[in-house]
């Protein structure tokens, strides 16, 4: 097993390696397939695996070799594939391996090609090392790693004023949380000594609840910074820039996801400390109505997938902040196939009208991409939770835990994020497939994408399709590590009606959705229209501020306390300083040159000022010592010491 | 009394010359008042015994060094007299009020000298020469001699420096002028 | 120390009989009677390392270890300054005979000046040396010497006026002049006449601080050293300071450690106010030759404080610290030496101005290096020779708990610094002038005076190897002596 | 001949520079080449031959210098100062094997080789003296580089650096001068041996002021805030194998000066000025790291960033547990590797275009892709990513610090951030967008001479950042041993008590191995 | 009356006094070895005198020396004196400051 879990991890390194190579040359083919296939055999390697957990054979874990090791610290390259890690690995390694291909036809045209894909397997192997790893050191390593490859892949087009910025604003984004999960490494290990997962959280219960409770917060800041929680939230919007494969991968199925992989993967920790657990889960749902808001009225439509993404991690954050760890991990599955199936969609569309993402700017393409449509279709309607599809199952899930949990109040926020979801989801598909073809206004001839593009997608679909009925056996699976809590409601008649209920809803909101974009009249919104100019849809459309915000009130007076710190303090002060005193000693020279002023008599004056001036302290000092009784009896008559 | 009116006198004398000295602008002046001063000055090691001391003060001030300093007169125009410009004559006065002030504080006090062991007494009625000649010539025979060279040196720089060759610059003469001197040098050690 | 006496009237009458001989001939004989006195030397050295402190000659004369110690010092120094007359040009003061014997005559009167404790031996060898510089000086004839030579001799005359009336308050209050003698009736009767003793020293500070040029009696220094000849500037750093040095630690030093507080106090601020002041007005000069007079100013503030700890270290530390600082010195100055030009071209304002110096490392790479190392040797940074005295002499500060002291002195070397280093950016980081070429930086050399500066690099540059059998000989001399 | 081994290191170079006069002008690049070869594989012996079990020192040399006043010439290395030298050598031969063609190279590449040995020296000193004499001899053929070679306020730079660090350790030399004088009380002997000191137990008072004496010389060599304005002056004055020395090699003196001298000679004075000297090191990270993203000078963003740098090493050495120390050692290493080839990097682009401002740069990875890609994972080192040599360095020193104190190091931490920030900014600027410099439109991109000094660079990087351990181990004996010794030296109570005492940990841990 | 030693110690000192004073305010080369001369002068009376009182004669000897020395100086002050005068006509010391700073 241990060859197959090397395979798994390496594979992706060694494609990165080989794609790396034609860095800098002229598209190469090659360099585009042999990592996708060696990213295949990693994911033929991770299913062997998942086989063998399934089989019951207990986890894999290596320990390749020491990585630090100083005083009592001991940080090895250590992997484990237990029930969790599978799980996420094969996540990965599906959906990495359909992007690669799918890839090869996407940037067909791109010059960089070999590039893109050098980073896109380091971006997989980072991940893997994220998931395998068996101590928080390792989890640094890709969670860094994954960081670094999202900051390339965002940057892809550098050239991009805009997409560089969004590089580096989610690469720092992403290292402010990681000062957060830093520290919490740190009050791991000084406190048990270790940074094991197994033994870190076999030494926990021991101690005291207020370095539990800390430690937990900061490793989920962490969390919050790679699953864009709120305030950390606006970088996802922003890595939109970078090509559609990298949102559909990075940004969706895999690394936005390390947070709540985290949390699962730790929790031992948050059970021991529930109030924690609840600020999550409050956060996630906040989140959860925060961004479908923000989804409602956006007009990019990679940016309203990327809000739905952000959403849906609420609802994973909410599971696993109420305890329901494989809630959330089996959501975080589902969620990843359909929502890497709809970006997939997205970027055939993309291509089909040459990087138009306006969707008002579409309409109709049903007819010329159908299988596009189709899919996309089934997406949005896995997403929007419609039984039988992949979403029904884990979301409801999430709604049924927060109802038995008694959060009522997370679980109306939760149902009425639902529907909103539902409603943002089609209202892109009915923008951009129904209604009449506005994008004719703009002189486009939209055409099908490769077949073999399509036929990348189609296990997603699949996925997205039938992933729900795994459910138990996932279950089964996955209980093995994680607490097993079945959630089920008392009554059966309630979960009906919930159920019932929460479709109903949705479907409602679905209708409403194509009622008011399937329809002919649509526009291109001008910024007349009386909703554009709605104060509630500026606030959203501005995403609440929360950018200009960002930039008014912590980019720009750090740049402009730099430019102080530097031209007003270091150059005016400390170094003035510094200069100050050579130039006081060097013109206390100059004035007091004079003193040499070449005049014999003027040195004989001085000679015998001099002479003068040491007689007068001898003189006084003399006296003193001579009357030195009767001065001590001046001195103590008036009353000197 | 005599003692006394003497030193009054002569004190007197003397502080009034060297006033002269210092204050008056005719160097002339000035010099005579110099000579008559150390003449004066000479009485008082009359008066204190110190007639060896005397004689040469005499001799050697007012007859050598007067005659120096007279003989380096002739180079300069004595007759008009020297004007000096003196800068800042307040510094000038009020350092000399202030050294004269103080030193005498200082001296006014009685010096008690006690646990006084004169290392060479004198003995009444040997002549005051005989004593200075004896200790000159046994404690003393060193720093003479080493006077003695001193005196050489002085003669010998007074030579260097007034000589003719001093006027001409050897180091910035070309060489055949250097050589040119010299054999007026040798032909002068010759004849 | 009549050895030099009679080495001198040989040469006079050598002259008297047949004059216009070259001059290597009377160097050649200066240097050999020199010899013969440091022979004379070593065996007194050997003597004195039997059986202690020698009183000679109805007492006057006095052999001891700072008598010895300095007067190695003094013959050393003059037997590696006298070859410079041995240059390439001609220059005037070296076409009499009557120089190279004023030199051995001068050389002789500061022997007598530090085998003494009477004070009046002491003037007669002080004066007699001094007549004889000034004349020496006087005889580079130039307008600049002769000024210098006036300036010198002026305030000399000041100066032993002062010498003469500390002397007289000093007999006056003891009955003595001899220096023993008056710390012994001063120790006796308790300093109860403290306001006289005072006066007294007060004088002697005056006329002392005047050789040792001391601020604010140092204001001859700078320009004597700029009108003398380079050589005659760098032995007038070296050989004069340690005779009145040694003096001064007679004088003053049973006086420090016998509790005069004001004295300490005095001393202490004239070390302190000598090496700044000095420090800060050399950082303004733009000739090196006056940058150096300042900054041998300082050097001597800086041993001034050997006198005020007066500790056995601090007294060994003022012999090595002299020691290797005329190694030091000799070199650079013998280096400004070699580059005299008679004529000064357009672009330099004075004989050895900085600017001369600029890019000197293209023209003359091997003579820029070795300034260089003086250069750095006087600023104290390791190995090279100077840095082991200050060292030493640091050390010697804090080990008497003179904290601050210590730092003063630290922080002044980092002072210094800046005006060595002045002379290192002209050398090696200026373009070099139009129209300097290197010659003009060994223009005045021969062989001899390239061996003197070969002689100096590398007693600067090994010194490492010498300190600690220096430190052992001088450490035990001056213990020995009871100083 | 082994047995002398660090003399033949630290003359070796030397002695080579003299006869390097010999040499006919075009060839001495191969001559120098050559030595710094030969020193450098000697150096590689030097870590062959230590044997990392033990960890106290190795090779010690002795030789009487002045014994009258108790110095002498003690050699010797340990964890701590091999990988120093192996540094020094390493960058020498790289510096010199990459040096773009120079104005007389001839006294460049000599000045080089006597740098060299100075730096070798001050690594290798176990006698206070003879480090103080390499510590000040290595200002002077840095003053000649950066004066001769260096640009337009090249005179002021380097006079500023000089007088700056002398004036800094003229006061060291006071303090150590003292040190002796106590010693001398103490025992009655003349001793500057530093391992003589360590067995010298002061009481506090002494402590610290000896240590605040101590820490004015090294501090202003590290330089630490606010004594650190010469370094930017003199970084971008300097031409790149300055810079690069300089960085890479002569600021590790004051860090580890501070390891040396410091921290076992005055544990109680450590622990008092803990705090004090941790909070300046966080105004060096937070404050310079400002200063760095607000320059337009791509080598001042680099120059401001090892004072940022050098913030987190002072961090991690006064954790004052082997953690923290480990980290703070190694990251010297990985700071000289890092910031040196950074150097080396704005070199590159200097020569090409004779300017570092970044305004005139731009879009650089389209013309010369190679050199971004190499700029880029310095960078990401710099900014301390896992994998690379910086991460662990400063993952220790964080780790260690934190024991000390929580707020403390969260604040630090923020290097991360900030470091992130004016790195990406300058890289982005740099790098990213279009060319629009009509200059930059055809620069040639890496060329051979430059590969073969950044390749071992970037091999290194990566090599120790993902297996540390061969250097990591002989640091952490060594810090070991010198962790117990000023846990057994120290008097307070607060120092006992901060300072962990490893003996009685490792009984702890066996017996409570002994309990399960 | 008496005169003491004291008498003629302050005697000595005024005298030392207006020597200083001299020194001080004469520009003129000669005059200003005049007042060195008044200097030296003024001391051997002192020196005279304290011998006298202390029955010693060791002052005698000092105020020997001293007139030595005093006479041997005014041989190289005329000697330079004259040099300069032949060189520059004058013995002005405001003349001779072209060293400075």
């Amino acid at each position: 097993m241990e060859f197959y879990l090397y395979l798994a991890l390496f594979a992706p390194l060694a494609g990165s390696l080989f794609a790396s190579l034609f860095g800098a040359s002229k598209k190469n083919l090659i360099a585009g397939l042999v990592p996708s296939l060696l990213l295949f055999t990693s994911f033929v390697s991770s299913t062997i695996l998942l086989v063998h957990i399934l089989s019951g054979g207990e986890a894999v874990h290596v320990e390749m070799m020491t990585w630090m090791a100083t005083g009592d610290l001991y940080i090895p390259f250590g992997f484990l594939v237990d029930e969790v890690s599978v799980t996420m690995m094969m996540v990965v390694t599906i959906v990495s391996t359909v992007v690669h291909f799918y890839s090869i036809g996407y940037m067909d045209h791109d010059k960089a090609f070999n590039r893109f894909f050098a980073w896109l397997s380091a971006f997989v192997f980072s991940m893997m090392v994220l998931v395998m790893s068996d101590n928080f050191a390792g989890l640094f390593i890709g969670w860094e790693g994954v960081g670094l490859c999202s900051w390339a892949l965002i940057g892809f087009w550098y050239h991009k004023e805009s997409a560089t910025w969004a590089a580096n604003e989610a690469f720092i984004m992403n290292r402010i949380a990681d000062l957060g999960m830093l520290i919490g490494i740190f009050l791991v290990y000084w406190n048990t000594g270790t940074l094991q997962y197994n033994e870190a959280f076999a030494a926990m219960p021991s101690l005291e609840t207020d370095v539990l409770v800390w430690t937990g917060i900061f490793l989920f800041i962490g969390a919050m910074g790679k699953s864009a929680q709120f305030p950390l939230h606006t970088w996802l919007a922003d890595a939109m820039e970078g090509p559609t494969p990298v949102s559909a991968l990075i940004h969706a199925a895999t690394m936005v996801t390390a947070g709540v992989y985290l949390v699962v993967r730790a929790n031992p920790l948050y059970d021991m400390i529930p109030e924690v657990g609840i600020f999550i889960a409050s956060l996630g749902a906040f989140v959860a109505l925060f961004a479908a808001s923000m989804a409602l009225v956006n007009r990019d439509m990679k940016r309203i997938i990327a809000y739905s993404t952000l959403s849906q991690l609420g609802y994973m954050f909410v599971a696993a902040g109420l305890g329901a760890y494989w809630v959330a991990l089996f959501h975080l599955m589902a969620h990843a196939f359909f929502k890497a199936l709809l970006f997939l969609g997205a970027g055939n569309v993309m291509h089909a009208m040459h990087d138009e993402l306006d969707p008002f700017k579409m309409g109709g393409l049903k007819k010329a991409m159908k299988w596009t449509f189709i899919m996309m279709t089934l997406a949005s309607v896995a997403l929007a939770g419609i039984f039988p599809l992949a979403g029904f199952f884990s979301k409801d899930l999430i709604l049924e835990v927060a109802f038995i949990e008694h959060h009522y109040v997370i679980y109306s926020v939760l149902l009425f994020t639902a529907g909103l979801t539902a409603f943002y989801s089609f209202r892109l598909v009915a923008l951009i497939f129904h209604g009449e073809e506005r994008y004719k206004l703009f002189g486009v001839h939209p055409h099908e994408a490769y077949k073999f593009m399509l036929i990348a997608m189609s296990p997603l679909l699949l996925l997205a399709i039938i992933a729900g009925a795994f459910k138990m056996t996932y279950f089964e699976m996955v209980t093995a590590v994680l607490p097993a809590t079945e959630y089920h409601v008392h009554s059966a008649m309630t979960y009906w009606i919930m159920t019932i209920g929460t479709q109903l809803f949705v479907i409602l909101a679905i209708a409403y959705a194509y009622k008011k974009y399937a329809n002919s009249n649509v526009k291109v919104p001008d910024g007349t229209s009386k909703m554009e100019n709605r104060l509630c849809y500026k606030i959203l459309s501005n995403q609440y501020y929360i950018p200009y915000f960002y930039e008014e009130y912590l980019v720009k007076p750090y740049r402009e306390l730099s430019a102080v710190f530097w031209k007003q303090v270091d150059l005016k002060v400390v170094d003035a300083t510094v200069d100050g005193i050579a130039n006081i000693i060097y013109t206390t020279g100059e004035k007091t040159r004079g003193m040499q002023s070449g005049n014999l008599s003027t040195m004989l004056k001085w000679m015998v000022v001099g002479t003068v001036a040491l007689l007068t302290l001898a003189v006084v000092f003399g006296l003193a010592v001579r009357y030195s009784v009767e001065i001590n009896a001046i001195l103590s008559a008036l009353g000197v010491k | 009394m005599f003692e006394a009116v003497a030193f009054y006198l002569f004190a007197f004398l003397t502080i009034a010359m060297f006033f002269i000295t210092v204050t008056t602008s005719q160097a002339l002046y000035a010099l005579t008042a110099l000579a008559a001063g150390m003449i004066f000055i000479s009485a008082f090691f009359f008066i204190l015994g110190a007639d060896f001391l005397g004689a040469v003060q005499i001799v050697v001030y007012s007859g050598a060094v007067m005659a120096l300093y007279a003989f380096g007169m002739m180079f300069f125009d004595t007759t008009r007299d020297v004007k000096e410009k003196h800068g800042n004559k307040l510094i000038v006065s009020g350092l000399s009020i202030l050294v004269a002030v103080l030193v005498v504080v200082i001296i006014a006090a009685p010096i008690v000298s006690t646990n006084m062991s004169a290392s060479y007494p004198m003995t009444e009625g040997v002549g005051n020469t005989q004593e200075v000649g004896m200790v000159l010539f046994t404690k003393y025979l060193v720093p003479f001699e080493v006077a003695a060279v001193m005196l050489l040196v002085a003669m010998i720089a007074g030579i260097v420096l007034a000589g003719k060759k001093m006027d001409l610059s050897l180091t910035l003469m070309s060489d055949d002028d250097v050589r040119q001197v010299k054999e007026e040098e040798n032909k002068k050690v010759l004849s | 120390m009549l050895i030099p006496i009679i080495g001198a009237l040989l040469i006079i009458t050598i002259d008297i009989i047949k004059g216009g001989l070259h001059k290597t001939l009377y160097v050649g004989l200066s240097l050999l009677f020199l010899l013969m006195d440091f022979g004379a030397l070593l065996d007194a050295s050997g003597v004195f390392a039997q059986n202690g402190t020698v009183m000679g000659v109805f007492d006057v004369m006095m052999i001891d270890g700072l008598a010895i110690l300095s007067q190695f010092i003094i013959v050393g120094a003059s037997m590696l300054f006298i070859p410079l007359a041995l240059t390439h040009k001609r220059f005037h003061e070296f076409s009499y005979p009557e120089f190279f014997a004023l030199f051995l005559f001068m050389i002789a009167g500061f022997q007598f000046m530090v085998a003494t404790d009477n004070l009046i031996l002491v003037f007669v060898g002080l004066e007699t040396s001094s007549l004889a510089l000034y004349t020496l000086i006087a005889m580079h004839n130039r307008d600049k010497s002769f000024e210098a030579a006036v300036k010198y001799f002026t305030m000399g005359a000041l100066a032993a006026g002062f010498y003469s009336f500390g002397a007289m308050i000093f007999y006056a209050l003891t009955g003595s002049v001899e220096i023993n003698q008056i710390a012994s009736v001063l120790t006796a009767n308790k300093f109860e006449d403290m306001g006289f003793v005072l006066v007294a020293v007060v004088f002697m500070l005056a006329s002392f601080g005047f050789k040792l040029s001391l601020v604010p009696f140092h204001t001859w220094a700078p320009d004597v050293y700029e009108g003398a000849s380079a050589a005659m500037a760098g032995f007038m750093s070296i050989v004069p300071k340690i005779a009145a040095f040694i003096v001064v630690m007679r004088l003053f030093e049973f006086l420090v450690n016998s509790g005069v507080v004001w004295l300490e106090i005095v001393i202490y601020a004239f070390v302190v106010v000598t090496m700044t002041a000095a420090n800060i007005w050399a950082l303004i000069q733009t000739d090196v030759k006056r940058m150096l007079a300042y900054s041998s100013v300082s050097h001597a503030g800086f041993v001034m404080a050997a006198v005020l700890i007066g500790t056995t270290q601090a007294n060994s530390a003022l012999f090595l610290y002299w020691a290797l600082f005329t190694f030091t010195n000799l070199g650079s100055f013998s280096m400004l030496w070699i580059s005299r030009q008679k004529h000064l071209p357009a672009y330099q304002s004075s004989d050895h101005s900085y600017d001369k110096f600029a890019g000197m490392i293209q023209t003359a790479p091997m003579a820029a290096v070795i300034m260089a190392v003086f250069m750095l040797s006087l600023a104290g940074i390791p190995p090279f020779a100077l840095f082991w005295g200050k060292v030493y002499m640091i050390s010697s500060a804090v080990n008497a708990d003179y904290k601050v002291l210590a730092l003063i002195m630290a922080l002044n070397s980092a002072i210094a610094g800046y005006y060595y280093l002045k002379l290192i950016v002209y050398m090696f980081m200026r373009e070099p002038i139009v129209g300097s070429n290197g010659h003009v930086y060994v223009a005045n050399a021969t062989l001899s005076l390239k061996t003197i500066i070969g002689f100096a690099a590398i007693g600067t540059i090994f010194a490492l190897i010498a300190v600690n059998p220096l430190l052992e000989f001088i450490t035990s001399f001056v213990h020995a002596s009871g100083f | 001949m082994f047995d002398h081994i660090l003399s033949i290191l630290i003359f070796f170079p030397a002695l080579a520079g003299l006869f390097g006069f010999v040499i006919q002008k075009d060839s001495v690049r191969a001559y120098g080449v050559a030595v710094a070869a030969i020193e450098f594989a000697l150096s590689l012996w030097l870590w062959y031959a230590f044997d990392a079990n033990v960890s106290g020192m190795q090779f010690m040399e002795f030789l009487p210098l002045v014994p009258a006043f108790g110095i002498n010439y003690i050699l010797g290395v340990d964890g701590v100062s091999l990988f120093i030298i192996i540094l020094a050598s390493f960058f020498t031969m790289i510096g010199i094997a990459s040096l773009s063609d120079t104005k007389n190279e001839k006294n460049m590449i000599i000045t080089l080789l006597f740098l060299q040995m100075t730096m070798v020296g001050v690594f290798a000193a176990l006698d206070a003296i003879v480090f103080y004499i390499f510590w000040e001899l290595s200002l002077v053929p840095m003053l000649y580089i950066i004066g001769a070679w260096g640009g337009p306020l090249r005179i002021y730079a380097s006079v500023k650096f000089f007088l700056y660090t002398f004036a800094g350790s003229l006061v060291m030399l006071v303090g150590m001068l003292f040190m002796a004088y106590y010693f001398y009380q103490a025992t009655g002997t003349w001793s500057f041996a530093i391992l003589d000191w360590y067995r010298l137990i002061l009481p506090e008072t002494f402590q610290l002021w000896l240590f605040v004496a101590f820490f004015i010389g090294f501090a202003i060599k590290v330089p630490m805030f606010p004594f650190h304005t010469w370094l930017p002056y003199a970084h971008g004055q300097a031409p790149t194998i300055g810079s690069v020395i300089l960085a890479a090699i002569l600021l590790k003196m004051g860090t580890y000066a501070f390891i040396r001298f410091s921290l076992p000679m005055f544990p109680d004075a450590s622990v008092f000025f803990m705090f004090p000297i941790a909070v300046i090191a966080i105004i060096m990270i937070i404050y310079t790291a400002m200063v760095a993203y607000a320059q337009e000078d791509i080598k001042q963003v680099v120059a401001y960033s090892s004072i940022s740098h050098m913030g987190v090493i002072i961090l991690g050495t006064f954790a004052l547990n082997v953690e923290g120390i480990t980290g703070s050692v190694f990251l010297m290493i990985a700071h000289g590797v890092v910031s040196g080839a950074l150097f080396l990097l704005v070199g590159v682009i200097y020569d090409r275009r004779h300017t570092k401002m970044m305004s005139e740069f731009g879009g650089l990875a389209q013309v010369m892709p190679r050199y971004a890609t190499v700029f880029g994972l310095m960078l990401m080192a710099s900014v301390g990513l896992p994998l690379t040599i910086n991460f662990v360095g400063e993952f220790l020193s964080l780790l260690g610090f934190y024991k000390q104190s929580h707020i403390l190091t969260l604040l630090a931490g923020v290097a991360i951030i900030v470091g992130a920030i004016y790195m990406l900014a300058a890289y982005k600027r740099m790098f990213f967008g279009n060319v629009t410099n009509e200059k930059n439109k055809n620069l040639p991109d890496v060329n051979t001479r430059e590969w073969l000094a950044l390749i071992p660079l970037a091999i290194i990087t990566v090599w120790l950042g993902v297996y540390p351990k061969p250097v990591l181990e002989p640091i952490n004996n060594s810090v070991e041993s010198i962790v117990q010794l000023m846990h057994e030296k120290s008097i307070t109570a607060e120092a006992k008590e901060r300072i962990p005492n490893l003996i009685k940990d490792a009984e702890a841990a066996t017996s409570a191995q002994e309990a399960h | 009356m008496e005169i003491t030693l004291n008498h003629y110690l302050v005697l000595s000192t005024i005298l030392f006094a207006i020597g200083l004073v001299g020194v001080m305010r004469r520009k003129n080369l000669l005059m200003l070895f005049f007042a060195t001369e008044i200097l030296l002068n003024s001391v051997n009376i002192a020196f005279a005198a304290i011998s006298h009182f202390y029955g010693d004669l060791t002052g005698q000897m000092f105020a020997f020396f001293v007139i030595a020395i005093a006479a041997s100086e005014v041989a190289v002050g005329l000697g330079l004196l004259i040099v300069w005068h032949k060189r520059h006509g004058n013995i002005d010391l405001d003349t001779m400051s072209t060293m400075r700073g």
